[in-house]
Order: structure tokens, then C-alpha cells, then sequence
């Protein structure tokens, strides 16, 4: 199979999409002039014109103009050319965007995607390096979906783009150059499925954006001492693929929930929480959460680094889930 | 009340009878939906909270005497009269109130949350200032789908002072869209006196800011109303892009039913009711004009009564929703069926 | 003791900090002219002159000054109106106030309060009915609080105010016009200490807020059932007292952590997930959530009750964390 | 670059030639930093982003001027420039550029972050926007303590389009608060040109709209900003509000280091560069008027270097902060003792 980029593989997600729909347009700042921080948007100009805009430092008026596109007739795409922007648009995701179809009774459907790098990346410091689905995962209405893979990039941010409801799509600023894998032929990611990117008999680890491919090197040096992990790949974050997580850990009967947000009040509290209610006769350990230490990520790369949860983290949390000494 | 009378195309005068009366109809059918819920509110009839639009008719008449159907809104927490005059089925309306399954949210939404996104009313909302966005978003789609629809953004004296209103207005700016945004200045923002929260003379002193025009008007004369909104909803449908109209009103009712308004004198209230009641102030126009006579003026308070108690009976009549349909609307499918593919 | 309302408690709380330093001062929506929705505001404008004042709807303003009031020598307190609107100001929230004191390493302290009133009352629907701490539970440096009684009202504010840190406030509606015993004389009640309403054997409910009360109803009718059940009630939510609520679920062996927001991705799945985590091996059932359906809380009294988690639900989960048939 | 001459009392003009060899003496201690950090992170001594003031430094300058440590600064992502003619040290700033103990935030902020709270400059900051509403807390600080002391915000054009703008100069006009918002209209917000973003023309368009004064200078003259400042701070010192001030400027090197800036020409950039040099600009006019010679212009080149060569010898010899200091400053109280009684 071909090897393209993350970044080129949402590219030609929104591409086809663009094509096959002409109610699909794009907007965010400073992504037609050259092309997105991360060349994310790189030649749609050329080809689809003023569907897809530059705007200006208005995040409340990129998310809230979503809504209104989306209740009449187009699909948007926005981009929050850092996820950590969310917050400033956080009413209109919240209070808007989350409630509209439900408070109205079904009136419309919302067809729109928020698109919001995230991730630690370059010493980027406290405000732009967060990984924020851990604020929105209290807000019933809103979909998160989170790729790992340029395949996941493209198939996620198509389905995305069709489903009829508003989903927040988290792409990792550091998979953006990333190559792997994507068909040629057009093809979907399912929205609500994780994927099993790794069978294993002894632990299950719970994981989903960047932190897959840590978690999958973790696994294989743990294999070489006979550890045999099992590495499930959310894909969607909310709701969570709850049968394919029940399954696994009532299997392996450990599991260990990772990911680079901060681990007090992350989605790692409701996958372990849901974990421990509904598979606890099955438990050997209790479920364990590795994820990113309780402050702002700080700026120094040694800080960062002691912040950032490594794979040596994630080895320890399975040692332990395993009643191994560390 | 300062107003400033700005110079527009005359055309409501123009406009035949019929038309004139349906303005006026429209008003009425306001007041009195607005009167029985305040009466229904009291007595324990409608729960929630509930911002009565009595006193400001003048504003969604003239102002939606210009759209279409396929044309849109935002409205705020006071939109009776909103989705009244962009032709909202007061029957429907009513069982929302009542919270009834027949009512327009299902029961989901109540008076905050009335909407009719048929006929293009696309909600109240209960964040003061959240509708800036959806209008101008709204427009946008009329712009990428190339369509000649215009969207019209109701705001109080209030929400002007969110920043909504500052990225909503320059985003619309910039792009020409087709969204004309309508200022009901009110003079009070729940308690709080417009002179006290707006650090503008107008509201429409803002317009500048964003390189658009803005215009104040009577509010209370859905004449001006209607010639200012026909001009500047005309110029947007034509791609002449946003303008900001501040219509000068006064909120006679409480900012809710069951206010006690200690910010403001009985005295003040009485004037303004006296002397700038839209109705009243219309009525004498059209009797001048010899449009209306006094039966005829009857007529459409009877009609509207009728109107009115029938949309009550209706919700009373109407069964509340099942418990269990509270799990259903959040999504375009069902939370039992989560698609799995999307086609 | 004397007893007076929630809201007089506040107001004391107020009245009492405002006279003891002049740098405490207080703002928000409608607060001055009719003191406060709640009355929670009554009297101080006498009293206090400008240091009390009403704001223009500009809920960014509110929060954003706040911290520049409190970097620069005093101690703001802020009203939010209802919590709901908390998103408005999510970005000021989020990634200035909880982050500054990091991110600049500790260069001024950021004594600040935001008051704010959540919960479910008279049908006020998908906007004005919210319990949003669970939005705030992902970020570092805030701390969280919530009474549940006239009493803990004017401790905890009073507390909060002195803290040298930002705290979110939320006081439930329903609590204002409720009365309860209330010191004549000075104190504070602790933040960051839970406190047991009600010693039990059997099971621990750990709950807050206008729940606590709910739950001891339940619990005294279970009493008569034999059922003996302990009632942490947190006051503190971030960070939450874990040594309370562990040595009580190690002493119980069964715990139901039950609030009003919505289960999902609330304040119930750190707790539970913490509990399992810490207090696994002596867990004889999982802990159980109790919680809002997972919508936004609809207008119509039969839908809003569906929603809202009722004492029955309680019940139910206590019956279930002693595995007897419900 | 269009400039609007306003008219300010003229008090450059009486300054004593060491106050204007002063401001000179910044603007080089800005450039010369900023010359070293652009290399120094080219070469990968300095991670994370970095964004440079050069071209800029007269507006830093000419207001800082005006203020005393204890008024309050606030400042962008491009903020190294406001921090040195605030007062702040060179060798601390760069040791935080490095990541160092010896930084002012401890090496836990980087260049986005910069700030030093002993001198009034209140951070840097990563959200475009973020600082509008803090600059007004303080202002409003100053208020309730009944001090004299004055905020001043800086932003760019770009950060004119944020909510967080309006809401801030809305509240600052209608309590007279001590703040002076001061726009730094270098053209581009980040690959947008002003002339896209902005609906106004001139960011000061939008002062009218919150009932204060605004004005655009020519921001590249610092005697022209001085004079704005002083006016307009002076103004606010005595209670008299708020004020805004745009300077019109030119971002001469990229957005951030590393931009590939293909939003625009190099002839445009080599334009600004030959023509609109600030310090080119202001030496000039020093020369001419006898405060300046060749001799006295190398000088404080040379000292400027020094004093920047010394900072990075003091960043490079400075140690990385221990790994667990990462989990110090979050709180008033360290992690592990939570204060249970608050007295
Ligand atoms: C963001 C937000 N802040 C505060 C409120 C509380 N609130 C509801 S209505 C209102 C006053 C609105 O005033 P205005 O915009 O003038 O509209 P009017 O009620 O006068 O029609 C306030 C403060 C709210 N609903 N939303
Ligand atoms: C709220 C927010 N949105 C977007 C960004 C990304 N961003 C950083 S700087 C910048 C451009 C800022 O332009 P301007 O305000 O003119 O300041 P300048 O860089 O020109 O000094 C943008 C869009 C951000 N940091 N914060
Ligand atoms: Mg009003
Ligand atoms: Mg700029």
C-alpha cells in the first residue's frame, strides 16, 4: 500500500469530501495563505475558492458560525489551529452546539466538524500544547473521535464530515508529518468503533491519538519477556467503544487507560470508572490511568519531559496492573 | 427615549392596506399570546422562566415583514414575538409553554428555547448574546450555497456589550454577508439601565467599528421599522453585505414574569405605556389613514383572543411526552443504534 | 445555634471578609440593584459603595479581571449569574487564571473567587439547570468547591476568599431559601477536607451539593431497612479529600458517588476511578455512579425528572453495591 | 502606511537629551536582543516558539516612557520587546528563553511566556487576546485601592478581532478604569494582512463604539508614540478613563521564527526595512538635532552587545531546572500540604 503523511491523509480526506459535496467548505485562521501551521490545508485554495477561508482571531465566531452553517444546509469544517483555543469558543460548543438538536426537539441535525490540533510538541509551552477532550467529555451532545494513523486521519475525518452531528476531531501536532499506510480506494473509518491494533492474552491498554504507537513499543519490548499485551485503539473518545474495551479486559482481566491529558479529571476517570462498574468480577488489578502529571505543561524540555507521560510510565503501569515489582 | 430619525426609502406608505393590516394583526396576536402567558405564568399553568415581548412588537413586525419563509433568525430569551411574526404556530407555541410532546421542542425547550426552524425561526436561546454566531453562520451558508437568502440577528440592549457581538459583526463585515443585525434597545438589560452597561451613546454607534452602517430608529413605530429594515435587509439580499439597526423600545413588563423591578419607578412603566404603546400608537395611524375603524380594530383583538384560547386549549389538551423520550434528540440517530459506518 | 438561610450565610460570609479587609471586593450581572436573583447580594451595596458593583453582560470581562485584580493586590470576588455561562469565560478559566501562577513560576499569588449558582430548579432547561464542575475537572490549578448547608455556605466562602488561589464556587439554587444552624461567632471551614454528614458500616455514599441532602434521606430510610450507610459529604471537589474517602470506603468496603451533573465524564468518574485505583483490594462491589441522564436537562417537569438523578437512584445503587435484588 | 498625524501636546520635544538618548538607548537593547534570540534559536540553542519585536521597538519604547514600575503592563506572544523597556533583566529573560532556574518563570514559560511581575509586566501570553481583560482587572485594581496607578495593554491588530477586545474596553470606559490600550498595528496577524481581518479601517475606528478616545500614530516615530502615551496616560492617571491608541508599525522579520512568510513579498519587507527602521528613524533625528554622533551611536551598539552577550553567558552557564520542580508554582501552598484551615 501507499505511504502518504497524517497531514496529507486529512488533505485528502477533505479533498474527496470537498469533491463529492458541495455543501462541505472549510475555514480557520491563517490556513489559505500558506496552508496551515502544519500544511494541513495545502492546495484547496487552488481547487475549491471560497469554500475554504481564512478568518480572522475569532474563535467564538468560528465555532458559533459552524452551528448556523450546519442548522442551514452546509457542512462545516472549522479549524481551531490549536486545540487549546477550544476554550475561548467553549459556550458555543457547549451551550450551542452540544444542545441545539436535543433542546429543540430534533429539529435539525448538525452536521459539522471542529477540527483542533493538540498534543505536546516542541516546547510549546502551557497554552499550546494541551490535549482538551478531558473538558468536554462532561458535555452530553458533542462526538470526539481521535486519530492515530495517517489510514485513521483520513477515514475519521470522512466520517466525520458525513455524520449528521457535531463531532470534534483532535489531531496530534506531532503526527502531522508521520507517514503510514492509506489506500488508494475511498474508504471510511466507523465512528463509535475502536480497533484492536494489537491482540494479547495478559493486559489490556486502553489508549488512543500519539500515545498508540508509544503503547505499541511498550508492547513489543514487553513481549520480549513474555508479556503479552493487548492495545486497543479508541478511535472515538465519546462515546467510547465500550463493548470492544469490556471484551478485552473480561479477557485479560487487567487493563491500563492511557493518554497525554493530565490523568486527574481525563477521560482515563471515565473509562476506568465504566471499566471497574461493568467488568469488576473480572478484575485481577485495578485499572490503571498513566497520562500527563496535574499542571500546566511547563516549558523547559526537561520539565516537559517529566510532565509528559512516557513510555517507561506506561511500562510501569502494566508491571504493576501484572503485581510485578517496578 | 432619544431617537434618531434616519432617512430611508419610504415604503411602508406604499404599501396596500391589506398589508398594513396584517402588520397590526401581527402586533396584536403578540400582545394577546403575551398576555395570556403572563396570566397562564401566574397561575402556575407554564413552569420555567418565562421574558414577555409586550411593549417591543413593533420590531419583529416590521422587521419580519420583510422575509421569507426560507429566510432566517436568531431570537434571544424573549422570543414570543419572534417566532410569532416569522410564523410560528401560536398552538404549537402554547403546548412548548405548557411543556406538552406537541409543542414545537417536544417539550425539550419551554419559552427559552421556542423555536420553528421551518418556517426559519432557528430559536430562542437562553445565553444572552449566543445567537450572534448562528445568524452570521446562517448567512455564510446562503453565501457558500449561493442562494439569496438573508439572516436577521435580534440582540438586546444587553448583548451588545458580549463579544459575540464583536466577532459576529466584523466576521460578517468582512465577508459582505447577507445578515442584517437587529438591536431591540430596550432601555434595560434585566435590572441594569442601558445608560449604565453600554459605554456607547447607541448601540448603533458601534457599527463604525466594523465599517458598516448602523442606524437607530423608533422602535416603537413599526413604520420606521419596516422602511429600515426593508432598505438594509434589501441591500443585504443584494450582497451589499451587514448593517446594524437599533430599534429604541421600552421593556413594559418585568425583565420576568414575577420581577419585582425595584430598579425603576411605577411612574416611569405608566408613561411609556401611555404614551409609546406600539399598538396604540399604530391603531391611531391607520384610523388616520382610514385603513381602520374601530369594529375593525375590534375585530382583529377578538380574532386574536379566539386565536389565542384555542392555542390554550390545545395545550392543555395535549399529553406530556413519556419520560423515556427525554433520551431522545440528542443525536440524528437513535443512542440504541450508533452508526457504525456513516454513508 | 440560630438559624438562617444559605443565602443569608453567603451574605455574611460577604459582609464579614469585606469588613475585615478592604481589598476584598465583589462584582457581577444584576447584583447591586436587586441584590442578586438569589438575594445572595442584599445590602452590601449599602454598606460597601463601589466595592460592589454591577457588570455589563461581558462574562470574559468578569472572569479576565478577576486575575489581573488579583495579580495587583486585591481579592476579587466574581458572580457568574448562573454556572451555566462558566463556558463564556472558559478560555480566562482554563488557560489564564488556572495557569499563571504556573507558567510564570510562581511569580504572584491569584486570591480570587468566582461564585457560581448551578443545578436543577424550576424547569429552567438545557441552559439555566446545569452542574458543570465536570468541565473544570481537567484543569490543574483550580480549586473547586460546593456547600451543601447554610453552615458550610459561609465557611467555605469565607475560606475561599482568604485562599491565596483561584476558587470556583458553585452554590446550588435549590439551597438558597433552605435554613440551617449557623455560628454566631467567626469561622471557617476548611478547603480540601470532606466531612462524614453520617457514620455508617455498610456503604459509603460520597456525594455534595444539594445531593448530600437527598442521600441522607435515602440513607435514614435505609436505616430503617438495617442498611447503615455513611455519608462523605466533599465540599471540596478539586482536589477532593482522598484520605476521607478512602479510609471510609476501606472501612465500608462498598461505595456510590452520587451527583447531579451528568454521570458521564462527571466529578464521579475521578472519584470512582481514584477509589478502585486506591482501594481495590478492599472493594467488595464496584463503586457505582449516580447521576444525570446523559442529556442536557430538558424544560418539561416529566422529562426534567427522568433526567435528574432522583433518590430512587440512589437507592437503587445502594441495593446494588450489596448485591441485593432491586 | 497610512499614518494619522494627531495632535498631542507636545512633550518629546521637552524632554532632557539623556531621557531621549534613553529611549534610543531601549529601542537598541530590543533590537539587539532580539537580533541574538532569532540566531541563537536558528542555531537550536532556544526551544519552543519565538516571536521577535524587531521593527516594533518604538512602541514598547515610547509608552513604557510613561510609566513607573508600579503601573502595569500587559503583553502579547510577541512580548520580549515590552518586558526590556519595562525594566525587565536581559539575562534573566534570556536564562528563560533557555529553560533555565535562573528565568523568570523558572524556566516553566518560555519566550511566550515572559514576564517579570517586580517591574509591572504582568506576562506575555499565548492566547492571542488573553491580555485585554487582565490589563482591566488591574486597572481596576488601582481603582478600589485608590492608587494612582495606570494599566497599559498591548496588542496587535490581529487581537483587535477577539471578543475578549469589546468586552474589555466596554467595562474599562464604563468605569473610567485607568487603562490605556495600545494596538500594535504591524500589518499582519500571523499570514492575514490587516487590510483582510480588520472590517474597520484603523483598529482606533472601534474607540467611538465604547464612547472613548481614540487615535493612530506612527508608530515607528517614538517621539509621536511618547507624545500619544503621555497624553493619554496622563488622562487616565487623573481618573479620566480609558483611552485607545493605535501605532501603526511594520513586523518586519516572520511571525515567528522559522515562518516561511510566503504571504508576502521580500521587496515589501526590504521596503519597511530601508524606509521605516525606527531606529534608523529616531537616530536620524537625534543626529540632527545635536543629541547624537556616529561615536555616540556605536557606543551604545557596543554596550547593547555587551550587555546581551553577557545575558546569554549567564542563560548558558545557568543550570536546567531539577525534573520535579516541574510539580512547584501551581499553588500558593506546596502540593503535599494542602492547608486545611485557611487563617
Ligand atoms: C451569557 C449570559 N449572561 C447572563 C445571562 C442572564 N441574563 C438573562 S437575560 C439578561 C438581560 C438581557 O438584556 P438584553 O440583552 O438587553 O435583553 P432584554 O432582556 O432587555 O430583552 C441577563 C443578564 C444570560 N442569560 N446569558
Ligand atoms: C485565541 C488565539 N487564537 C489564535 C492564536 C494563534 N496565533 C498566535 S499569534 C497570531 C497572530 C496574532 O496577530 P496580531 O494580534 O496582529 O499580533 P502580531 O503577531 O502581529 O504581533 C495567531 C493567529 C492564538 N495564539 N490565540
Ligand atoms: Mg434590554
Ligand atoms: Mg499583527
Amino acid at each position: 500500500m501507499r505511504t502518504i503523511t497524517f497531514s496529507e491523509a486529512t488533505l485528502e480526506a477533505m479533498r474527496e469530501e470537498m469533491r463529492r459535496d458541495p455543501t462541505v467548505f472549510v475555514y480557520g485562521e491563517d490556513i489559505v495563505r500558506q496552508g496551515g501551521i502544519f500544511g494541513q490545508f495545502k492546495g484547496l485554495p487552488e481547487e475549491f475558492g471560497d469554500r475554504i477561508r481564512d478568518v480572522p482571531i475569532s474563535e467564538t465566531a468560528i465555532v458559533g458560525a459552524a452551528l448556523g452553517a450546519a442548522l442551514t444546509g452546509t457542512r462545516p469544517v472549522a479549524d481551531m489551529h490549536f486545540a487549546d483555543f477550544i476554550g475561548v469558543a467553549f459556550d458555543e460548543l457547549a451551550n450551542q452546539i452540544a444542545k441545539n438538536r436535543y433542546m429543540f426537539g430534533g429539529q435539525a441535525n448538525i452536521p459539522l466538524v471542529i477540527r483542533a490540533p493538540d498534543g505536546i510538541i516542541n516546547q510549546a509551552a502551557a497554552q499550546h500544547s494541551q490535549s482538551v477532550e478531558g473538558w468536554l467529555q462532561n458535555i452530553p451532545g458533542l462526538i470526539i473521535v481521535a486519530p492515530s494513523s495517517p489510514a485513521t486521519a483520513k477515514g475519521l475525518l470522512k466520517s466525520a464530515i458525513r455524520l449528521n452531528d457535531p463531532v470534534i476531531y483532535f489531531e496530534h501536532k506531532v503526527l502531522y508529518p508521520q507517514k503510514g499506510p492509506v489506500p488508494e480506494e475511498e474508504y471510511l473509518t466507523p465512528i463509535g468503533k475502536a480497533e484492536i491494533r494489537r491482540p494479547g492474552r495478559d493486559v489490556t491498554i486502553v489508549t488512543y491519538s500519539l500515545m498508540v504507537q508509544k503503547c505499541e513499543e511498550v508492547a513489543t519490548e514487553l513481549a520480549s519477556e513474555g508479556i503479552d499485551v493487548e492495545i486497543i485503539d479508541l478511535l472515538t473518545l465519546k462515546p467510547f467503544d465500550r463493548a470492544t474495551v469490556l471484551e478485552s479486559v473480561k479477557k485479560t482481566h487487567r487493563c491500563v487507560v492511557a493518554h497525554e491529558a493530565v490523568v486527574t479529571g481525563g477521560l482515563g476517570a471515565e473509562i476506568a470508572a465504566t471499566i471497574q462498574e461493568q467488568a469488576f468480577w473480572w478484575l485481577d488489578a485495578p485499572v490503571l490511568r498513566v497520562g500527563a502529571k496535574n499542571v500546566p505543561i511547563p516549558f523547559s524540555p526537561v520539565l516537559e519531559k517529566f510532565v509528559a507521560p512516557q513510555k517507561d510510565d506506561v511500562r510501569r503501569a502494566v508491571y504493576r496492573v501484572l503485581h510485578r515489582e517496578v | 427615549m432619544e431617537s434618531t430619525q434616519a432617512v430611508f426609502p419610504e415604503r411602508y406608505i406604499a404599501l396596500p392596506s391589506e398589508r398594513k393590516m396584517e402588520l397590526l394583526r401581527t402586533m396584536i396576536r403578540i400582545r394577546t399570546f403575551e398576555t395570556k402567558v403572563e396570566e397562564l405564568f401566574l397561575n402556575k399553568k407554564i413552569p420555567g422562566f418565562v421574558h414577555l415581548y409586550i411593549g417591543e412588537e413593533a420590531i419583529a413586525t416590521g422587521v419580519m415583514a420583510n422575509l421569507g419563509k426560507e429566510d432566517w433568525i436568531t431570537s434571544t430569551h424573549r422570543g414570543h414575538g419572534h417566532a410569532i411574526a416569522k410564523g410560528a404556530q401560536t398552538a404549537r407555541m402554547m403546548a412548548e409553554l405548557f411543556g406538552r410532546k406537541t409543542g414545537y421542542c417536544k417539550g425539550k425547550g419551554g419559552s427559552m428555547h421556542i423555536a420553528d426552524f421551518s418556517v426559519g425561526m432557528l430559536g430562542a436561546n437562553g445565553v444572552v448574546g449566543g445567537g450572534f454566531n448562528i445568524a452570521v453562520g446562517a448567512a455564510l451558508s446562503a453565501q457558500i450555497r449561493r442562494t439569496n437568502q438573508v439572516a436577521v440577528c435580534f440582540f438586546g440592549d444587553g448583548a451588545s456589550n458580549r463579544g459575540t457581538f464583536h466577532e459576529a459583526l466584523n466576521l460578517a463585515a468582512i465577508w459582505k454577508l447577507p445578515v442584517l443585525f437587529v438591536n431591540e434597545n430596550n432601555q434595560y438589560a434585566s435590572t441594569t439601565p442601558v445608560s449604565y452597561g453600554l459605554s456607547a451613546q447607541h448601540v448603533a454607534d458601534r457599527a463604525k467599528g466594523y465599517g458598516i452602517e448602523g442606524y437607530t430608529v423608533d422602535g416603537n413605530d413599526v413604520r420606521q421599522v419596516y422602511d429600515a429594515a426593508s432598505y438594509l435587509i434589501g441591500r443585504a439580499r443584494e450582497g451589499k453585505g451587514p448593517a446594524l439597526l437599533e430599534c429604541l423600545t421600552y421593556r413594559v413588563k418585568g425583565h420576568y414574569v414575577g420581577d419585582p423591578e425595584k430598579y425603576r419607578t411605577r411612574e416611569e412603566v405608566q408613561k411609556m405605556v401611555n404614551e409609546r404603546d406600539p399598538i396604540k400608537l399604530f391603531s391611531k395611524v391607520l384610523m388616520e389613514e382610514g385603513t381602520l375603524n374601530d369594529a375593525g380594530l375590534a375585530k382583529l383583538y377578538a380574532e386574536a383572543e379566539e386565536e389565542i384560547l384555542a392555542a390554550v386549549a390545545f395545550a392543555e389538551s395535549s399529553p406530556y411526552p413519556e419520560p423515556e423520550e427525554a433520551l431522545e434528540d440528542l443525536f440524528s440517530f437513535s443512542p440504541k443504534e450508533f452508526p457504525e459506518v456513516i454513508a
